[in-house]
């Protein structure tokens, strides 16, 4: 890609990136956060490929976009809606005094550090070899990967687990219930008249 | 009738319905309930009237009827006219049953005239009642199998049959849907011609059309899932909120007015009455079917005995009966029908009252789709086979 | 490029109508004679965006009127039949319509998102076309990660399906998009694990490259994992929002889910992209299990996107007609179904595929034995897991028969039910149970 | 002028600053933990970009080290939102700044 093209495309998606993650900052609402951040990710997934790692920018768009803020808005619904302003803390003020500090540090590393021989080269076929690292190079780390995804999702079951008696009754249940626990004897209530007996007036039954 | 704060609230939950804000009932467990208004303008509410549930999440804690939306007053009206004028309200009570209540009115005004009905009138009459179940059983399993979701195929395919009998009702007395066709003391017309042969094509046609459907829907795994075990209601609770028709038989019960108490010669024909197991929304599904095929086995009696004679008693009119009360009832396609009339020996009823086996039956909603799903709920409402003419009148 | 010897004299030329991507790619050398790079990349994507807009806009005009006529076949009427020819213009006229009418907005709608989500529900509806190969060189972006893109993006709509519920401030709406997106990350499940199938057997994450591992083997892939195929045909179903599968937008119950606000044109796009899907879905469909463009060397003298029209169609009918002709499910019977039947089973087939992919290749099994053994072997598994699923997920409530006494004789109330049902002789009627 | 190693990590400074703020200020706990994904982003960001720009031995580790932290993540927000689920139970709030049974 040359220069224009790729110039163009890193400040808009560096602008949509910054501009999502600050619109996180002031927006009201919380599920309009979740949107912006949506927003964020999809700008990052953007520079992913600007920086030629296709690999990476399909799963942060499979895992972010099409998962976390998915689970996230799912939070935000579950809770009820006083609960869904973005508003800040008290402590805000002092964060922020913090935050500017680590960012004065952090854009001065950034931008003055050498970072030696600046090379230019993507990888290609990053799927595969990040395939092949992960179950040589890097096997035990995948599979404590795999474990603490594992022991997550139970984690998470288990703590957002219901207890029985709040959960959802079932018509059929709730009719059991009922039968076991009726004390009309069925043999008490009135038998309609048969056809023999005359039947003027009145509804029976 | 409905008191000013009764109309206010109304108006109220109905600016509520439209705005269709999410308002929010704070149960203080955690869980937030969401009302919803299904109706008075729904896709499953057959018309105009309106269920309000309380959901928390999918699961309905709470349900509610409201109904009154189509309330046309008949029963007053019926009060300044004669009572041959009423006939054509009958019609529009059960308009998916027209037949039916015309019959129902009519013995309850012989009942009270003390006219002898001539038999070939009584054939005609059990003739059209019947023909008029297989035409309201069909309306109601495919709206029935729609409300579980089917994409209007099996509603379409039942049209078909139905379209067929009302197209008899149209060659007989000249309408489709509100037939006004019996009379005080018989029929307003005799069959035509071309009546018995159509029927018989019908009667033949109707044995294969019923097996299609059977092998569409009978062991379809889905509409299984969707109806089994849904909406139960035991025929204890159903006999005591006095429950009729199809929805009292799928508990069990075998009570039907044409045996019970026959009434227009149904004593003379052979017929069985189908009832269910577990009362629950397939059962009524299944007594529909099976009651159908009765109909037919009753049709056919019908035409290989149909007597001879007139078809219309001699009734002045404006008949004057003396002053008292009569009750009639048949079996509606959805129930136990009956009308109630007093006379005070003027040339209209002093009063004019209906009893409507879809009011009486749609009681059982709220027993039935509290604890179920939405979704159930809509199958179970469905599965009672309300028509919203009748519930308000 | 082996699939196209049949001619090889006009191979390459741009009157070759077999490969339309040589035209596409004329223009584009033609470009780099005199510009710069980057307005030839950027031609490109309008190309093939184009190309892409250019076919599915009169395809889905088209396909309106075949779902609603074969719809109608199946309910024994005409379907449209008024306006153009056979009422082949109903769809235009249908559209114009919707185009001039009014578009409402609910007062309490959150105004931005609410307006948003029919114009972004079109950019998956787009960008899932880039990667759905027309021919050995005829995809406009043939990615070697096209298989997950293709997950990435038909996860991302999801989320604008959200958008529109929750935005418009009502209730059904609301329902639906949580319908929506409950059930869109769950069968997401089932999708991934039956797609992972077929990249573990076939060695490529690459959509074409999976169409021409079933060319280089001469077998197509629902032969081999036709559970992952039914898996995926359901899972695709659901995320479809079509019957059986269609809770977010269930006309009986939520009258239209999470679109219920949107009226007009607003409307009509979301019509239109839940359409499009359908066709795409079915193009991967016809893709990935059923051989895409090759069809056992008659792609050498038919063009092979003609080939994948028609097995597109033909799993285009399938959906049709499940369509027409199933109930919908419940909420949580569809999602019982996805995490207790569809995620075991399509896992267990992961790991045959894996198991067998050892086989071939690292064993060094002879594939043209052992992938028919493999394929009987898999069939025989599939019929197994889905006897066991069903045995093992039937509710109890389907267990037992429903049945139909009749009453002849005993008439009454709870006394004769009693009688009725202590009859010993069999029901006159009786269906389902085990 | 050509866009390099030093903007993509004067970017990802600036977003994990922003996502840090958005942490330590938030008020609801979904809202902490989007801050929390925005930082983790950020490190991302910059680990990609050194796989492109910095040296070649770590192009391909920097990638896998990126796959971890995206698993990881997905792992915490999980967690994360099945606690302020948990705790908005047990509080009737998911506000932190309310949350306070360990301050003694």
């Amino acid at each position: 890609m040359s220069d224009f093209g790729f110039h163009l495309a890193f400040w808009a998606l560096a602008a949509m990136t910054l501009g999502g993650a600050s619109m996180i900052l002031i927006s009201r609402n919380l599920i309009h956060a979740v949107i912006w951040l949506v927003m964020s990710m999809l700008g990052i997934a953007g520079l992913y490929l600007t920086l030629s790692a296709d690999f990476i920018a399909v799963v942060q768009v499979l895992i972010y976009v099409g998962a976390i803020s998915v689970l996230m808005l799912f939070a935000i619904m579950l809770t009820p809606r006083a609960e869904r302003d973005n508003s800040q803390t008290k402590i805000s003020a002092p964060a922020g005094l913090v935050v500017l500090l680590v960012m004065i540090a952090t854009m001065w590393v950034a931008v003055d550090t050498d970072w030696g021989p600046v090379r230019d080269g993507a990888l290609t076929e990053q799927a595969r070899l990040i395939g092949e690292s992960l179950i040589k190079h890097y096997i035990l780390p995948f599979e404590i990967g795999a474990v603490l995804l594992t022991a997550a999702l139970v984690g998470a079951i288990a703590l957002a687990r219901q207890d029985e008696e709040d959960g959802p009754v079932h018509a059929a249940s709730l009719q059991a219930e009922l039968d076991g626990e009726t004390s009309i004897d069925p043999a008490d209530v009135i038998d309609p008249p048969l056809a023999s007996e005359p039947s003027d007036g009145g509804t029976t039954s | 009738m409905t008191t000013a704060d009764d109309t206010r609230s109304m108006m109220d939950d109905s600016r509520l319905a439209m705005q269709g804000t999410i308002e929010a009932l704070d149960s203080g467990d955690g869980s937030e309930p969401v009302v919803v208004n299904l109706g008075p303008q729904h896709p499953s509410t057959h018309g105009v009237f309106r269920l309000k549930v309380t959901l928390d999440g999918e699961i309905v804690r709470d349900a509610e009827m409201r109904i009154g939306y189509l309330h046309r007053s008949m029963e007053k009206l019926a009060e300044e006219r004669t009572y041959t004028q009423n006939i054509p309200f009958t019609d529009r009570i059960d308009y998916l049953a027209a037949m039916s209540n015309n019959l129902a009115y009519c013995l309850a005004a012989e009942e009270l005239l003390g006219v002898e009905v001539p038999p070939r009138a009584n054939a005609i009459r059990v003739m059209f009642a019947e023909l008029q179940r297989v035409a309201s059983h069909a309306m109601a399993n495919g709206t029935f199998i729609n409300d579980c979701g089917a994409w209007h195929t099996p509603l379409f395919h039942m049209f078909r049959d139905r379209e067929r009998v009302l197209d008899m009702f149209e060659m007989t007395c000249g309408a489709r849907l509100t037939t006004n066709y019996m009379r005080i003391g018989g029929v307003a017309f005799d069959l035509p011609d071309e009546l018995l042969p159509t029927l018989e094509q019908f009667l033949a046609d109707m044995p294969e059309n019923i097996a299609n459907y059977e092998a569409l829907l009978m062991e379809n795994e889905i509409l299984h899932a969707r109806a089994r075990g849904v909406g139960v209601i035991s025929p204890e609770m159903a006999i005591n909120s006095s429950l009729s028709g199809p929805v009292l038989r799928a508990t069990g019960v075998p009570w039907d007015l044409r045996k019970a108490n026959p009434y227009s010669g149904y004593e003379d024909y052979e017929f069985d009455v189908p009832v269910g197991e577990q009362g629950d929304c397939f059962d009524r599904f299944l007594v529909r079917m099976a009651e159908v095929k009765q109909s037919l086995r009753i049709l056919r009696q019908v035409i290989d005995n149909l007597p001879d004679g007139p078809w219309l008693a001699d009734v002045p009119l404006h008949a004057r009966p003396e002053p008292g009360e009569s009750y009639a009832r048949v079996e509606s396609p959805r129930g136990e029908l009956g009308f109630y009339l007093v006379s005070d020996g003027g040339p209209a009823p002093y009063r004019f009252h209906c009893r409507p086996p879809s009011l009486i039956n749609l009681s059982a909603l709220k027993e039935m789709s509290i604890g179920g799903t939405l979704a159930d709920a809509i199958v179970t409402l469905g599965s009672i086979d309300i028509v919203v003419g009748e519930i308000d009148r | 490029m082996s699939g196209l010897s049949g001619f090889s004299s006009v191979l390459g030329a741009w009157y070759d109508f077999r490969d339309l991507n040589n035209l596409q790619r004329l223009i584009t050398e033609w470009i780099a004679e005199w510009g710069p790079d980057w307005i030839a990349s950027i031609v490109t994507g309008v190309l093939g965006a184009l190309a892409i807009l250019g076919v599915i806009g009169p395809t889905l005009l088209i396909l309106i009127w075949v779902e609603r006529k074969v719809i109608a076949r199946f309910q024994q009427r005409y379907g449209p039949n008024r306006v153009g020819p056979k009422g082949l213009l109903q769809p235009v006229a249908d559209a114009v319509k919707l185009i001039l009418k009014e578009q409402l907005a609910p007062r309490s709608a959150d105004k931005l998102l609410f307006f948003l989500p029919p114009v972004l529900i079109f950019v998956p509806g787009i960008l899932i076309w880039g990667v759905l190969p027309f021919g050995p060189r005829m995809s406009v972006a043939d990615l070697n990660v096209g298989v997950l893109f293709l997950l990435a993006v038909s996860g991302t709509a999801v989320l604008v399906l959200f958008m529109a519920g929750w935005s418009s401030n009502n209730k059904y709406a609301l329902f639906g998009a949580m319908r929506a997106v409950a059930m869109s990350i769950s069968y997401e499940v089932p999708m991934v694990l039956a797609l992972l199938t077929l990249v573990v057997f076939s060695g490529t994450m690459s959509v074409n490259g999976i169409v021409e591992w079933q060319q280089q083997e001469d077998v197509i892939f629902i032969l081999l994992f036709p559970l992952s195929a039914v898996a995926f045909f359901f899972a695709a179903s659901a995320e479809l929002n079509r019957t059986p599968a269609d809770i977010s937008e269930a006309e009986s119950e939520i009258v239209a889910g999470y679109h219920t606000e949107y009226s007009g044109m607003r409307f009509g796009l979301f019509y239109a992209v839940e359409l499009g899907n359908t066709l795409v879905v079915s193009g991967f469909i016809a893709t990935f299990f059923l051989g895409g463009w090759w069809l056992w060397g008659l792609d050498q003298w038919v063009p092979s996107w003609i080939i994948l029209l028609v097995k597109t169609g033909a799993v285009y009918f399938l959906l049709i007609w499940t369509r027409g002709t199933l109930p919908r499910l419940r909420v949580d019977q569809l999602m019982g179904f996805c995490w207790k039947a569809l995620v075991p089973a399509t896992l267990l087939f992961v790991v045959v595929a894996f198991v067998e992919r050892t086989l071939l290749i690292s064993e060094g099994w002879d594939t043209t034995v052992a992938l028919p053994i493999m394929a009987v072997f898999n069939i025989a598994l599939t019929l197994g897991a889905v006897m066991l699923f069903a045995r093992v997920s039937r509710p109890a409530a389907l267990r037992r028969p429903a049945r139909i006494r009749m009453a002849g004789a005993e008439i009454g109330g709870l006394r004769a039910a009693r009688q009725v049902a202590s009859r010993t002789e069999e029901p006159q009627f009786q269906v389902g149970g085990d | 002028m050509t866009i390099g190693l030093e903007h993509y990590l004067a970017l990802g400074a600036l977003l994990f600053c922003i996502g840090f703020f958005i942490a330590l200020s938030k008020k609801n706990a979904v809202g902490v933990l989007i801050g929390v994904e925005l930082m983790l982003n950020a490190v991302n960001l910059t680990l990609v970009a050194f796989s492109r720009f910095g040296s070649a031995e770590v192009a391909l580790s920097t990638q896998v080290f990126v796959v971890f932290i995206i698993a990881v993540a997905a792992a915490e927000v999980a967690v994360g939102l099945a606690l302020a689920l948990v705790v908005y139970r047990n509080r009737q709030t998911i506000s932190v700044d309310r949350t306070t049974l360990l301050k003694g």
